[in-house]
């Protein structure tokens, strides 16, 4: 009996909450919450909230066309296995005290799923066969690569400050990093942690290719980049995997920098009272509103105030002032600071 | 069952032997093939359950002569679980790469000399793997020097065969006086060639000759591993061999160099807690990691491209064992085992394209999944295992790596291991960077015109990919299968050297030299990773997205609504033909011509930052003999410096 | 004594590292090849030398232990390097005739389609 | 109600593509200025893309000269359904002053069926915003048409797709026995034996899309709301 409990009990976890209907929900809304911003940002009235649903339920309703020099298969299945990737990778991050799959959550294993939506996006572009997709490929891989080594730095960096302070010396779970700064304190406020938390902001929008690091989907130079001869359904599925992308980077930051959020705020607003259940809630709620600032911050504002980046500006960028901003915090995690 | 070392190695050289007297028409030289592959293999196997599982090392003397007095008279074959290790890596290698030649091979002339010189190799790698003596060892590479040099030469016609296999033959026989003459050197010191006694002899004086020996062969084993001074050879020889000779020379002779390296450090010198060995073993195999991946995106041929990866791999292989540590020597061996599999299984891809397209230049190439579908379906396979994308075994081993080195650099409290396990990340997503390039510039993209025609490869050939490509997953699924029952015995056979010398002397040898086991071997292998798990999420998650992205019944209806629609008169459409554009591809509405994004114009943006590295690497591989040899000199006079002032 | 023999085997093997290094022509790289492997040649035979030694030739009735040999292991080992290295050479040899056919030229500096 | 959905937001995210036909530029700068803050014309859920594949709305400024007319046609027909045209200024529709040159030819409607005539030699953003809007109700409908295009034939399709119907209505059902592909691997990476990837149901359900002899768009001709 308890098999099938535990069963359902998983499958619940993958389709309902920090699964497929959660992430379906919050990251479109995120994304609605973005050009909104965007758009006051620029004294315009901008789209409804709403703006992403009807995106992803239009385009849900429109022809599905696979130009004939496509590699159908491939073409079709990319999308999908690439959304699929990004839920799942949605499942392996904690939200505060819970997490879905206990052991698993492993900060490296996190770095190499990140890739696999990217890779999917890369596959259909291929697959795609356009000559714009290939360029866009070529752009949105080296964006890929640039982003790769600064947030190798600040994932081994904070290992480092946690592992430190455990004693174990290396840390790679994120459930202990959370556990570790519910108690005492998120590690933003540690000195030798600013720089990698600076330093993770400027990878939100490199990672999910918003405004001014999207030289791989510039709909002015390269038609839409690698999504050219995507319409209908894949379309929709790629748009909903990047908005759930958007959710998975901030939800990424909660975790390694803002964990000491989570652990005391039901205890601050419910006075202590608060059963498991509204705790539960009251989290979520934090963690949204939490993720929302982020977008605020990292997203939405970079998006409104620049201008978009040449591909090898974006790589340099990324190579020197990133990576020496999450270099000096992990060297400074290394002797102890 | 004691027979079993020596029966392997003969069984490919009888092989090889009988290949040359009946080797003429093809039934009898294809059975002859299979039969001097498949016995070493089953005898391979055969040794599984009383070397790994009971922890047992063979000792065989040749001609029956036991040691007299302490001392060693005899040749000896030892078999512990490095041994083993290895000797089941090149045993399924060889198997599959003598599959897929059957075919790939047939319409080439003199055929009876590749099965011969290929039976070589295999025997003489073999035969390295599982001698005890050092000189018996030097005969062995001297034997797969020889035959690796003749069969990048076989298709002489091919660009630069010849000249490939002149560079290797020069670098390779440098390489070969090197390792006579630290043989000579030590045998100067202990009057003996065999492995254990050397052992059990050396750790008590190591003085300066025989410091400058193990400079010497640890150079000696590098050319032979194709680490990085010496990696344009591979680059060459990979460039114009055929492809099952690539399978081998990528996939066994490289191992072959590793497994000397490692004997030659944690066995013969017991360099376990040298922390000056660790470091000198590290800052190559990063130097090699890192050198060879951004020569790999610079490159223009699939082969070449292919060849810069399979070193690269190496230096990843060699960090780890580099390491010192249990776990680090044990990641490093399942590093060592993936890369095999899917290094072979990208080069018969490889051999694939050219045996259909007749070239392997990334800038022609293109669209080629629409003729060779399975091809292109087992190449993906092949190339998410190199770039560690997680379901398969790439990605396995590399997390172990990444564990290793961590590990080690927080023990050992010196930022520099540190360095290499960032290195080791960054250059795993250029591996993918690269392998995204070959995939678009090969196998999708538009199709050429010249290689409409092209059609997938003959059945021997895919099943011989086949095979690789299911080892690629099996391995990559069931890491914890893999480690307790592979490498954690050939990591604590490679460490514990004690019970190396003891099967071989007489037990209670090693211990009266006062020998202890110098490095308690145990595991730490921190967080648990079952890809079982992860792949069953993934799998349910993708029915569920599959079902919802279907759920709406809109691509029936715009069939429907299409088929239904009443056809516009022809008078109203001008050019008929523009309205048909529907399903082409959009080029801002002109008509769709042949235009692939492939090969050169990739990546430009992290070419362009790093022009000044690319242009400088560019002109150091000059291609010229004397320059190669130069390295090889200067490479040889470092490593003894090195040795001789700070060992 | 025995110094003289190590220097020559010591000066041999530089003598045929330089003439790899430096000569741009493949006939010579083959020679310098071929000297190296002497060098090393004489430096093993050196190595099992013990000065008043005899051949050790014997036939088991004259084995007494007044009788002192020079070691045989090392002597085993020339014989095989010297084969390994006759056929070193005749490779490198037939591949250079091969190289002169094809390229045109012996010169190494001609020689290096694959670079880069 | 699915449908429903579906028809309700095609009418609140229209995707503009913009294709100039040889126009003098007027419109073209008139047309972005309707996306400028003044006008935001996003606040309909306006986006200009780049690529006629992800577009509703397909926007023709200019005189469609004879060099242009072939790329006008393809790129209208790489358009999926359902789409609106609109014509912005008087060129498309009549020629303006470049009428009976020998290099017109001739107005847009004689190719293609347009839905939307926006008048004007310059049309003003607020004629266009309207114009787009009426495109919009438009775009709905046909939207509406092709759900209960979809809905009508269910029995006829019935056949075809049963468990397309039983998978819709029942998702969590179909998920709890998932079908494991043949070998434990990621869907679009498999072993030789299977033919061309393991099938998984989206295979069979995306059917072929038979490619039209003569691709004339479905559309109705819709009153030409010339205003």
């Amino acid at each position: 009996m308890t098999v099938i409990l535990d069963g359902l009990k998983y499958l619940a976890y993958i389709l309902i909450f920090p699964g497929f209907l959660f992430c379906f929900l919050s990251g479109m809304l995120l994304c609605g919450i973005d050009r909104k911003l965007v758009a006051r940002m620029q004294k315009r009235v901008g789209p409804p909230i709403l703006q992403p649903f009807y995106d992803f339920f239009k385009l849900l309703g429109k022809e599905t066309i696979v130009p004939s020099a496509a590699n159908r298969t491939v073409f079709l299945l990319a999308p999908l296995v690439g959304l699929a990737a990004q839920v799942v990778l949605q499942l392996f991050i904690p939200i505060f005290s819970f997490s879905a799959f206990r052991g698993v959550a492993d900060v490296i294993v996190i770095l190499y799923l990140l890739l696999i939506p990217a890779l999917s996006v890369i596959l259909g572009a291929a697959a795609s066969g356009s000559p714009y997709a290939g360029v866009g490929l070529s752009r949105e891989m080296v964006t890929v690569l640039a982003v790769e080594l600064p947030l190798v730095l600040v994932l081994l960096a904070v290992a480092k400050t946690v592992g430190n302070a455990i004693g174990s010396g290396l840390c790679f779970s994120l459930t202990d990093i959370v556990r570790y700064q519910v108690r005492n304190g998120s590690l933003i406020t540690r000195l030798s942690m600013l720089p990698a938390a600076a330093a993770m902001l400027l990878i939100i929008p490199g990672e999910t290719g918003s405004h001014p690091f999207d030289a791989a989907e510039a709909e002015t130079e390269i038609c839409e980049g690698m999504l050219a001869e995507y319409s209908g359904k894949p379309l929709a599925v790629y748009k909903l995997s990047s908005a759930v992308k958007l959710l998975t980077m901030t939800t990424l930051f909660v975790a390694l920098f803002l964990g000491g959020i989570g652990g005391g705020i039901d205890r601050v607003l419910m006075g202590g009272t608060a059963g498991g259940s509204i705790a539960f809630l009251i989290e979520i709620a934090v963690l949204f509103l939490l993720c929302a600032l982020l977008v605020a911050v990292c997203v939405s504002l970079v998006h409104a105030v620049t201008a978009r980046l040449r591909i090898e500006q974006i790589f340099k960028y990324y190579w020197t002032v990133v990576t020496g901003l999450a270099a000096l915090s992990l060297v400074m995690a290394w002797y102890g600071l | 069952m004691t027979h079993f070392p020596i029966l392997a190695i003969m069984a490919y050289f009888l092989g090889a032997f009988l290949i040359v007297i009946f080797g003429r028409n093809r039934g009898v030289r294809n059975t002859l093939g299979f039969l001097a592959t498949a016995c070493p293999l089953v005898l391979m196997i055969a040794l599984v359950k009383p070397v790994i599982l009971s922890g047992q090392t063979i000792a065989y003397w040749m001609g029956g002569r036991e040691p007299a007095g302490g001392y060693a008279i005899g040749i000896a074959l030892e078999v512990d679980a490095l041994g083993l290790f290895f000797g089941l890596l090149i045993a399924t290698a060889v198997f599959v790469a003598m599959l897929y030649s059957f075919s790939y091979m047939s319409h080439d002339d003199n055929e009876p000399q590749y099965y011969t010189l290929f039976l070589m190799l295999c025997g003489g790698v073999m035969g390295l793997v599982l001698s005890g003596d050092l000189f018996n060892m030097f005969i062995m590479i001297e034997i797969l020097t020889f035959a690796a040099v003749a069969l990048t030469a076989f298709r002489n016609t091919a660009t630069g065969a010849l000249e490939a296999a002149f560079k290797y033959l020069v670098v390779g026989s440098i390489g070969s006086s090197c390792i006579l003459a630290g043989t000579i050197m030590l045998y100067a010191q202990a009057h003996t060639l065999n492995f254990a006694q050397l052992a059990a002899f050396l750790p008590g004086h190591l003085n300066r000759a025989t410091v400058i020996a193990y400079a010497l062969l640890f150079i000696g084993f590098c050319t032979k591993a194709f680490l990085v001074p010496f990696h344009p050879l591979a680059a060459d020889a990979h460039g114009a061999a055929p492809a099952p000779v690539s399978v081998l020379i990528s996939g066994v002779l490289t191992k072959s160099g590793l497994y000397g390296i490692i004997r030659l450090s944690y066995i013969l010198f017991r360099t376990m807690n040298l922390g000056t060995v660790q470091f000198w073993l590290v800052f190559l195999g990063s130097v090699s990691m890192f050198v060879c991946v951004t020569m790999a995106l610079a490159q223009h041929d699939f082969k070449r491209l292919l060849a810069f990866h399979s070193i690269s791999q190496i230096g990843y292989v060699l960090t780890a064992a580099g390491l010192a540590t249990a776990l680090g020597v044990s990641s490093g061996l399942y590093h060592a085992m993936n890369h095999t599999l899917f290094k072979g299984l990208l080069f018969l891809c490889a051999g694939a394209v050219l045996h259909e397209t007749g070239t392997t230049d990334l800038d022609r190439l293109g669209g080629l999944s629409k003729k060779m579908p399975q091809t292109t379906v087992l190449f993906l396979i092949g190339a998410f295992s190199i770039s560690g994308v997680p379901p398969f075994n790439g990605f396995a081993s590399k997390w172990l790596i990444y564990q290793a080195t961590y590990q080690k650099a927080v023990e050992s409290g010196n930022i520099g291991f540190l360095f290499a396990t960032i290195t080791a990340l960054v250059t795993s997503t250029m591996t993918l960077a690269s392998f995204v390039k070959v995939t678009q510039s090969v196998f999708f993209g538009q199709l050429p015109k010249e290689y409409e025609n092209v059609k997938e490869v003959s059945l021997g050939m895919r099943l011989a990919m086949g095979i690789l490509a299911l080892l690629c997953i099996l391995t990559g699924l069931f890491p914890g299968f893999v480690t307790t029952y592979l490498t954690e015995p050939a990591a604590r056979a490679a460490l514990g050297a004690n019970s190396y010398i003891n099967a071989m002397m007489g037990s209670g040898y090693a211990e009266s030299f006062g020998l202890a086991d110098t490095l308690p071997v145990r595991f730490v292998s921190a967080g648990v990773w079952s890809p079982i798990s992860w792949l069953c999420v993934l799998m349910i998650m993708l029915l569920g997205v599959c079902i919802v992205a279907v759920a709406s019944r809109y691509d029936q209806v715009s069939a429907l609504a299409a088929s239904e629609a009443v056809p516009a008169p022809a008078a109203r459409y001008g050019s008929g033909s523009a309205a048909e554009g529907k399903y082409e591809l959009f080029y801002g509405g002109e008509e769709a011509v042949y235009s692939q994004v492939g090969g050169e114009d990739l990546f430009w943006g992290f070419k362009h930052n790093w022009r000044g590295y690319f242009r400088f690497m560019h002109e150091l591989h000059s291609g010229i003999v004397n320059d190669y040899a130069l390295w090889a000199v200067v490479a040889l006079a470092l490593a003894m410096l090195y040795a001789m002032v700070i060992l | 004594m025995i110094l003289v023999n190590y220097l020559a085997a010591f000066f041999l093997i530089t003598l045929g590292l330089y003439c790899i290094v430096t000569k741009h022509d493949l006939l010579k790289s083959v020679i310098g090849l071929s000297i190296m492997d002497y060098g090393v040649n004489l430096l093993i035979i050196t190595v099992g030398f013990n000065p008043g030694g005899t051949a050790p030739i014997f036939s088991f009735g004259e084995l007494n232990p007044s009788s002192f040999f020079v070691d045989p292991i090392p002597q085993a080992l020339t014989l095989t390097s010297i084969v390994i290295g006759a056929c070193v050479t005749a490779m490198s040899l037939s591949l250079v005739i091969r190289l002169r056919e094809m390229y045109g030229t012996t010169d190494t500096r001609e020689i290096r389609r694959l670079r880069g | 109600m699915f449908e429903k959905l579906i028809s309700e937001s095609a009418g609140k995210s229209p995707w503009l593509f913009h294709i100039n036909a040889g126009s003098c530029n007027g419109c073209d700068i008139e047309l972005v200025a309707v996306l400028t803050p003044r006008f935001d014309a996003e606040r309909l859920g306006f986006r200009l893309t780049g690529s006629p594949r992800q577009a509703d709305i397909v926007v023709v400024t200019g005189p469609v000269t004879k060099q242009s007319l072939p790329r006008v046609l393809r790129a209208i027909s790489q358009v999926p359904e359902p789409r609106c045209i609109v014509t912005m200024g008087s060129c498309p529709q009549s020629g303006n002053v470049f009428r009976g040159s020998y290099s017109i030819a001739g107005p847009l409607s004689k190719y293609v069926d347009v839905d939307v005539d926006v008048a004007g030699c310059a049309p003003k953003p607020e004629a266009v915003i309207d114009g787009l809007a009426l495109a919009l109700k438009i775009l709905q409908e046909k939207s509406a048409k092709r759900s209960k295009a979809a809905k009508a034939p269910a029995a006829k399709a019935e056949a075809t797709a049963p468990e397309t119907k039983a998978a819709e209505a029942a998702p969590e059902k179909a998920e709890a026995a998932p079908a494991e592909p043949a070998a434990s691997t990621p869907a679009e990476a498999a072993p030789t034996t299977a033919a061309e990837a393991p099938a998984p149901e989206t295979e069979a359900q995306v059917s072929e899309v038979p490619a039209p002899e003569a691709a004339a768009p479905a559309s109705e001709p819709a009153e030409g709301g010339n205003n």
